[in-house]
């Protein structure tokens, strides 16, 4: 009897998720006895998650790992999922405590904050105006990330954060606000974008724009999606963990668990195969591994793999 | 001059007006021909659009699967592009294609008379289920265009985007289409009274179904710029996109219960959507705003209308006949 | 008579055959004939729901005939729409005028057949010019720009006119044209059809009055019951003939009018008016009393009556119900008063068609049928039956739907309806309209039972004798105000005739 | 000569016909085999299907939007739509998030939700009804209106940390298997059914939906009728509120996004005619099951979810273009 994992998504069809079944595909053949259920709600919508986790809840699989559209929503669902006895974690965009029995992030967020900033500040060293444009309001995990920039933004003196505007993970809405960003603060020297629908968008915008070399757009994007533009110039560097990896430790978490090899608490070091293995602190939160940069001179390597 | 301060475009451009007064007293960039030029090409697939189901809307129907046809067109000209079909083609393609959804929503309107709203309300998740039945969800990104498919829309043409000119375009041969053909006239003729169209021997049902094949045609065109223009093809574009086309018709005053209308009500309709969306954030006022504006306006331009349309009653005493 | 081989030499040009057609409960049209030639007017003469109309729809391809045929110049034609008959040559004055109410006056005309510039575009200038001459022609004095809506029922009917006269015609059909035309108009419509006569063209001419039917008619056809009686030429017959074939029995039989005891007054209205419709009305209406209302079509009745019943609002004036005055707001207001209203426009304001007939009889009489809210269906059947029974309806079961039967028989379930809440006034629009012999004699019968009984009675009929036979008093409209009132000897046609039409006294009719 | 027909005609039956009889011609008659249909299908189909808390769990996808089918399909049928039914929800969880912020007892939070469910619908009803502005326009303005309210007072913020006893409207079971949100969606199948079927009101709402001037000219109150209708659409999208705010522990102003066309398309699939005038309630108790059990049997072969709107949009054409069909080919 294999075990039965669930690898939940916040909408089927994003690339970067594509990306993480890929991952969880790769740990199945390796553990063997493992089947993975790829699922997800069609748009990215709390409620449409709670059906599909509920469907897996009747067809008793068992783990569920999920990246979560709503950090609260989603926990009295879950709790049912535990009470029933499966084993359900939490990767990528995360669900409060109550309603996993561990969270994994790709990165840990101090990291990924610095890293943001970081990489708009590099190309600016007369200092600037720079704008943030994320994806959803309720977005979990870019509200933590804009928070921890915020924190170290003293580290970088002569960069201001301008404003934030929202695209919620629409394409069309994305290039909007990344228009109305330029319009708005003629002086712009950078986009951030920590979201993968976000950065290409503005990265179209500016060109577009005509404003290649003048604003520099960075944050948190695919090589497959952003190539064209690392080419171009609109982006001069970016961030991102590798979603396969992110997919591929997350499965190997879920197995563990379900299979009673680990165990969920503070300080606990649970193994994810050739990825090692995470720590989880006492929110029973762990990260998986650095944000990697991409430019000019690594992109090519990557943008056909993800 | 009196009759022109109280038509119903006037008072509406009148509010744009001062819409844009009031933004650039805040923040004059704003209304720089450069920025105007901007805020009209973003606002033209929603002025595409808005024409499309303005000619629906007369004929006493509705179309609520302009969006999903949009998204399923678009995403087969990407598809296409990929295949290395060249543009022209693809062109063709979209339009005939987006034709050929809007018949189909057409034909059950007319030969199995089920009433307009269940038919695209059910066609409205057809489209788009297609396109994921296509696709298996994926995406297709910038990378995966060519750089010709992308760059038609953005071409500049004296000055403005050719996006923008097709909006034109769009908006001359629409007032034509209603203005001085017997076709145009038809769809007034059966949304204002379908009994007596019949009398004057126009087909209600073949008069519907054109319409929304044009309104289809001009979905499926919309679906090449918007994914051109966005550079980005997945299921879910244009969500929820048929409910700003509709709320641009109800404030240019098309009115819902067929037979009334104009285009430049609805193109001036879709502009004052247009500005709110793009101005909210340029202003500084919070986008959560935006929605909540949106929907008084609509609710504004209702009463407005709906104030606007005289007394009720027979007219029967000869002294209130022809009262201006 | 005989059906009458055609006049003299000249061949139809265009002709009916057998032609049947049926409605659902009623069969309008069955196996008649008819005739038009060329510059003559043929006259179209029959009961209410005779068929008359009928027959205009079928030549202008509204609808087909279910058998028969047609012929034009002796060669068989079908006219699947309303385009084919005008390319035919066959054009029509409606009845009813079926136009559009938010496109213009030229519009209105050239819809269908606009001129076109030389790209195939319409030409508005032309159009407009176009309909203004047309217009002129039938002396309307109207602006082509102005939007349809904003006209009265009379100006409409001329925009009809010129609609018809917009298409270059063989055939020209005209539905009682001068229903709705004042004095004016309507001479210059005969002289119109002067003109189209000695164009040649053939006219068919629909009329209830028969002193137009002798001025321009040389031709008469008489249909009854959605049967061919006879034709043949003007000069042949006289008016007591025609009326004979018409009805088929002496006239004076129908109106079983009894004598009935006028008691108190139960509503008195005084200085109703309104921004559009009505202006100044004021009138008394008593106990056991039949009060006619007597106009040409558009005269303005039937929305008098509509404001007395809360429908619309007066601007001003009051009225008095026994010894309360009030001001009625709606038209439940009207029915807790006692005041109750059978409308003219059966279909759209009387039947709720697609529910059962038992339910559409204790509509307005539900708190009394039902207990506490809850409906109890024993009751509404035992309601509704005892009062169809009393109207002799004729259907298949009580829970069979309204629009199933035939109009006759929906009129008396909305009569059914008021009856059933015990009114103490009861307002029968146009009571006859469009229905049969014998039910009409079953209305007339029951009418003049209620008003026995001490009912206050207001009937608002465009039917001349069936005024005459059953009121006690008559009021006549025109133009949205009270125009004479007559009882006894002063009821007399040519006085209802000229306060309707506006005719001064001693002015030649 | 033409003589009247004599009063001796053909007998009116002197009874109705019999609801047995008319159920079996009904649509509600095909919509019950299809769902019985379904059922078989999907206990063939799938191991996990008959397993009573798995039906259980599978009711949460469809209570809380037939609860606002029951109300919407009363209104469709009078010949007015309500869209603003899933931002009504938005709205008054936003209210009730508030009114928890600010320390409100159970008890408050749910008259909080009625409450601003009430004034949203009066609010709709006062525009339909006391104005005459077309239902559709109005309600498209206020779906985007009331959704804004929300977005307004939440922005990019949740309110979350309910009581725990607030849990219980959409987590809890009264019995066994039977969640409140189900034995909620009993008790107002049978409430409607009796307002619509049994009532006075109910059958106002028929005539009004069949002919609205008939109606007035019949002595309905038929503005008035028409309000209340968009008052308890309100109240019941008020009572979906509470009940999903509590399912969900927390409140986003996206929260319900686009129930409005599943409640309609519940509605229409229910056989009711989007024209007014016709339809029953059990026929959207029915339509509901179907839906539920359409998209659980689909969610247990995981089956995405578009391509079970995919399989409900056919539904939808497919349930009333076949009798049509039918008639047209019998022709
Ligand atoms: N569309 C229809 N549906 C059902 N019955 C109809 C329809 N049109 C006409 N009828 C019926 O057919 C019969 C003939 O009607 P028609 O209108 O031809 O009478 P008419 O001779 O023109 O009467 P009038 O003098 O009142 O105009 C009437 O009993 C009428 O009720
Ligand atoms: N202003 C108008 N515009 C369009 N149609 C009209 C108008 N007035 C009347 N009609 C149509 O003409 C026909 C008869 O109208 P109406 O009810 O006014 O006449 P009536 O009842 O004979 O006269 P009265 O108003 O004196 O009762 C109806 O079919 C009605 O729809
Ligand atoms: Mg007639
Ligand atoms: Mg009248």
């Amino acid at each position: 009897e294999p075990k039965r994992i669930a690898l939940v998504v916040k909408a089927l069809g994003i690339g970067f998720f594509e990306a993480a079944a890929k991952g969880a595909e790769e740990a199945a053949k390796e553990l063997g006895d493992v089947e993975i259920i790829y699922t997800g709600p069609t748009d990215t919508t709390a409620e449409g998650q709670i059906e599909v986790i509920n469907s897996l809840i009747a067809q008793k699989v068992d783990a569920i790992a999920v990246s979560a559209n709503d950090t609260d929503a989603l926990v009295p669902t879950l709790k049912k999922a535990m009470d029933r006895g499966i084993t359900v974690i939490s990767w990528d965009s995360g669900v409060a405590p109550e309603g996993r029995m561990m969270h994994l992030n790709p990165s840990s967020n101090p990291l990924i904050g610095n890293m943001i900033i970081k990489l708009a500040a590099d190309n600016l060293p007369e200092g600037g105006e720079v704008a943030v444009l994320s994806a959803t309001t309720t977005s979990t995990n870019q509200n933590t990330w804009i928070e921890e920039m915020n924190k170290v933004m003293g580290n970088y003196p002569g960069v201001t954060v301008v404003g934030t505007v929202y695209g919620d993970d629409l394409a069309d809405k994305s290039y909007r606000e990344a228009q109305g960003l330029m319009q708005t603060y003629p002086n712009l020297k950078a986009i951030i974008a920590p979201t993968s629908v976000g950065i290409v968008a503005a990265a179209q915008a500016v060109t577009d724009a005509g404003k290649i070399g003048q604003i520099n757009v960075t944050g948190l994007g695919l090589p497959s999606e952003m190539a064209g533009h690392v080419k171009s110039g609109a982006s001069k560097s970016f961030a991102i963990w590798n979603p396969i990896d992110l997919g591929y430790s997350a499965t190997m978490i879920a197995y563990n668990l379900a299979n009673g090899t680990a165990k969920a608490e503070a300080g606990a070091e649970i193994p994810m195969g050739r990825m090692g293995s995470v720590k989880l602190d006492d929110k029973l939160e762990g990260a998986m591994a650095d944000p990697f940069v991409y430019d000019a001179s690594n992109i090519d390597a990557f943008s056909s793999i993800f | 001059m009196s009759s022109l301060l109280k038509s119903r475009e006037a008072i509406l451009a009148l509010a744009i007006l001062i819409l844009l007064a009031l933004i650039a007293s805040r923040f004059p960039g704003f209304v720089s021909p450069l920025n105007l030029a901007n805020v009209f090409t973003d606002t033209s697939p929603l002025i595409i659009l808005a024409l499309g189901q303005m000619v629906v809307i007369v004929t006493k129907c509705i179309d609520l699967s302009v969006a999903a046809n949009l998204a399923l067109t678009g995403m087969i000209a990407a598809m296409m592009n990929g295949a290395g079909v060249p543009l022209p083609l693809i062109l063709l393609t979209v339009i005939a294609l987006g034709a050929t959804l809007g018949a189909v929503n057409g034909l059950l309107v007319w030969k199995l008379d089920i009433p307009s709203i269940v038919v695209t309300l059910g066609t409205m998740t057809i489209y788009r289920g297609i396109i994921f039945l296509l696709t298996d969800g994926k995406w297709i990104n910038a990378h995966e265009m060519t750089e010709g498919f992308k760059a038609l829309p953005r071409l500049i043409f004296l000055g403005l985007p050719i996006m923008a000119w097709m909006a034109v375009a769009v908006i001359v041969l629409t007032v034509v289409l209603v203005r001085r053909t017997a076709l145009g006239r038809a769809f007034f003729a059966v949304g204002g009274n379908a009994h007596a169209a019949v009398y004057t021997g126009i087909s209600v049902g073949r008069t519907q179904m054109a319409a929304f094949v044009i309104s289809g045609a001009l979905a499926g065109f919309t679906g090449y710029l918007w994914v051109a223009r966005y550079a980005v093809a997945y299921v879910d574009i244009a969500g929820g996109f048929e409910l700003d086309v509709v709320a641009a018709c109800v404030i240019g005053g098309i009115a819902i219960a067929g037979g009334a209308g104009t285009v430049a009500g609805c193109v001036m309709g879709a502009l004052f959507l247009g500005i709110i969306k793009n101005a909210l954030p340029v202003v500084g006022i919070s986008p959560f705003w935006q929605m909540a504006i949106s929907g008084a306006a609509i609710l504004i331009a209702i009463a407005f209308n709906s104030r606007n349309q005289g007394p009720k009653g027979r007219i029967i005493l000869k002294k209130a006949e022809h009262r201006a | 008579m005989q059906a009458q081989p055609a006049s003299g030499t000249t061949p139809p040009v265009l002709s009916l055959r057998g032609i049947s057609k049926s409605f659902p409960g009623v069969r309008a049209l069955n196996g008649v004939q008819l005739d038009l030639f060329p510059g003559q007017v043929t006259a179209l003469i029959g009961e209410n729901g005779a068929g008359k109309s009928t027959i205009v729809k079928i030549l202008t391809g509204i609808y087909q005939p279910d058998e028969g045929s047609i012929a034009i110049d002796g060669r068989p034609v079908q006219f699947p729409t309303a385009q084919a008959a005008g390319d035919a040559g066959v054009t029509a004055i409606h009845q009813e005028t079926v136009l559009f109410d938010e496109l213009t006056v030229a519009e209105n005309i050239f819809i269908g057949h606009a001129p076109r510039t030389r790209l195939g575009l319409i030409d508005w200038a032309a159009m407009e010019a176009e309909a203004r001459r047309l217009l002129t022609s039938i002396g309307a004095n109207l602006d082509p720009k102005v939007r349809l809506r904003d006209l009265g029922i009379a100006s409409k009917h001329l925009v009809a006119i010129a609609r018809a006269l917009s298409i270059d015609a063989r055939v020209v059909i005209m539905d009682e044209p001068t229903a709705a035309l004042s004095h004016k108009e309507i001479h210059e419509l005969y002289e119109l059809v002067e003109t189209l006569k000695a164009q040649g063209k053939a006219i068919l001419f629909i009329s209830h009055k028969f002193d137009e039917i002798f001025r321009i008619a040389d031709r008469w056809t008489v249909f009854r019951d959605g049967q061919f009686i006879a034709e043949g030429h003007i000069t042949d017959v006289t008016e007591g003939q025609l009326v004979q074939m018409m009805v088929g029995r002496s006239v004076d039989q129908i109106y079983p009018k009894r004598p009935a005891r006028i008691g108190n007054p139960v509503l008195t209205v005084s200085g109703y008016c309104h921004p559009t419709e009505f202006e100044d009305i004021g009138f008394t209406l008593h106990e056991g009393e039949i009060l006619g209302f007597y106009g040409l079509v558009g005269a303005g009745r039937s929305e008098v009556m509509q404001a007395l019943f809360g429908i619309t609002k007066p601007s001003k004036g009051a009225c008095r119900i026994g010894n309360d005055i009030r001001v009625i707001r709606s038209t439940a207001q009207a029915v807790e008063a006692g005041i109750v209203y059978v409308p003219e426009d059966r279909g759209k304001q009387g039947a709720v068609k697609g529910l059962p007939i038992f339910q559409n009889v204790t509509l307005p009489s539900l708190s009394r049928t039902s207990k506490g809210g809850f409906l109890r269906l024993s009751e509404e059947f035992r309601l509704a039956r005892d009062y169809t029974q009393r109207l002799d309806l004729r259907a298949a079961s009580l829970d069979q739907d309204v629009g199933l039967l035939s109009g006759g028989n929906q009129q008396k379930v909305v009569i059914a309806k008021w009856l059933a809440t015990r009114p103490r006034v009861i307002i029968l629009d146009e009571p006859t309209k469009g229905i049969d012999i014998g039910s009409k004699a079953a209305v007339h019968d029951f009418m003049s039972e209620l008003a026995a009984q001490g009912l206050a009675v207001i009937m608002v009929s465009s039917e001349i004798p069936e005024v005459l036979g059953m009121s006690d008093r008559v009021i006549v409209m025109r133009e949205g105000r009270i125009a004479a009132e007559f009882a006894g000897d002063a009821m007399t046609p040519e006085n209802l005739v000229r306060a309707a039409v506006g005719i001064e006294e001693g002015e030649a009719a | 000569m033409t003589t009247a027909p004599q009063a001796t005609g053909r007998q009116i039956p002197d009874r109705l016909m019999s609801p047995t009889r008319r159920a079996l011609k009904s649509w509600e008659m095909l919509l019950f085999v299809v769902a019985v249909g379904i059922f078989v299908a999907n206990s063939l189909a799938s191991p996990y299907f008959l397993d009573p808390w798995n039906l259980s769990d599978a009711s949460f996808n469809f209570t809380e939007k037939a609860l606002i089918a029951f109300a919407m399909a009363m209104l469709i049928i009078a010949g007015e739509i309500d869209l603003s039914v899933a931002s009504i929800i938005a709205l008054a969880s936003t209210a009730m998030g508030a009114a928890m912020i600010a320390g409100a007892p159970v008890p408050v939070l749910v008259a909080v939700g009625l409450g601003t469910g009430v004034l949203c619908g009066a609010f709709n009803g006062l525009l339909v009804a006391r104005f005459g502005l077309p239902s559709i326009v109005v309600t498209i303005g206020t779906m985007s209106l009331f959704r804004g309210l929300s977005y307004i007072a939440l922005g990019d913020g949740a309110y979350t940390g309910y009581p725990a006893g607030f849990g219980w409207f959409g987590q809890g079971y009264v019995w066994w298997v039977f969640s409140f949100e189900l034995v909620l969606f009993a008790l107002f199948a049978v409430v409607f059914y009796v307002l619509l079927h049994r009532t006075n009101f109910g059958r106002a709402v028929y005539v009004i939906g069949n002919n609205a001037t008939a109606a007035r000219f019949s002595g309905i109150r038929v503005d008035r009728i028409r309000f209340m209708l968009f008052v308890l659409t309100g109240l019941m999208s008020g009572i979906a509120a509470v009940c999903l705010t509590s399912r969900l522990g927390s409140t986003r102003p996206s929260i319900a996004m686009g129930w409005e066309l599943e409640a309609v398309t519940m509605v229409v699939l229910g056989g009711v005619s989007i024209l007014g005038g016709s339809g029953s309630i059990p026929g959207v108790v029915i339509a509901a099951l179907v839906m539920g059990l359409v998209t659980f049997g689909l969610g247990l072969l995981n089956v995405p979810g578009i391509v079970m709107s995919i399989i409900i949009g056919a539904l939808l054409i497919g349930v009333i273009a076949l009798p049509r069909l039918w008639r047209m080919l019998r022709k």
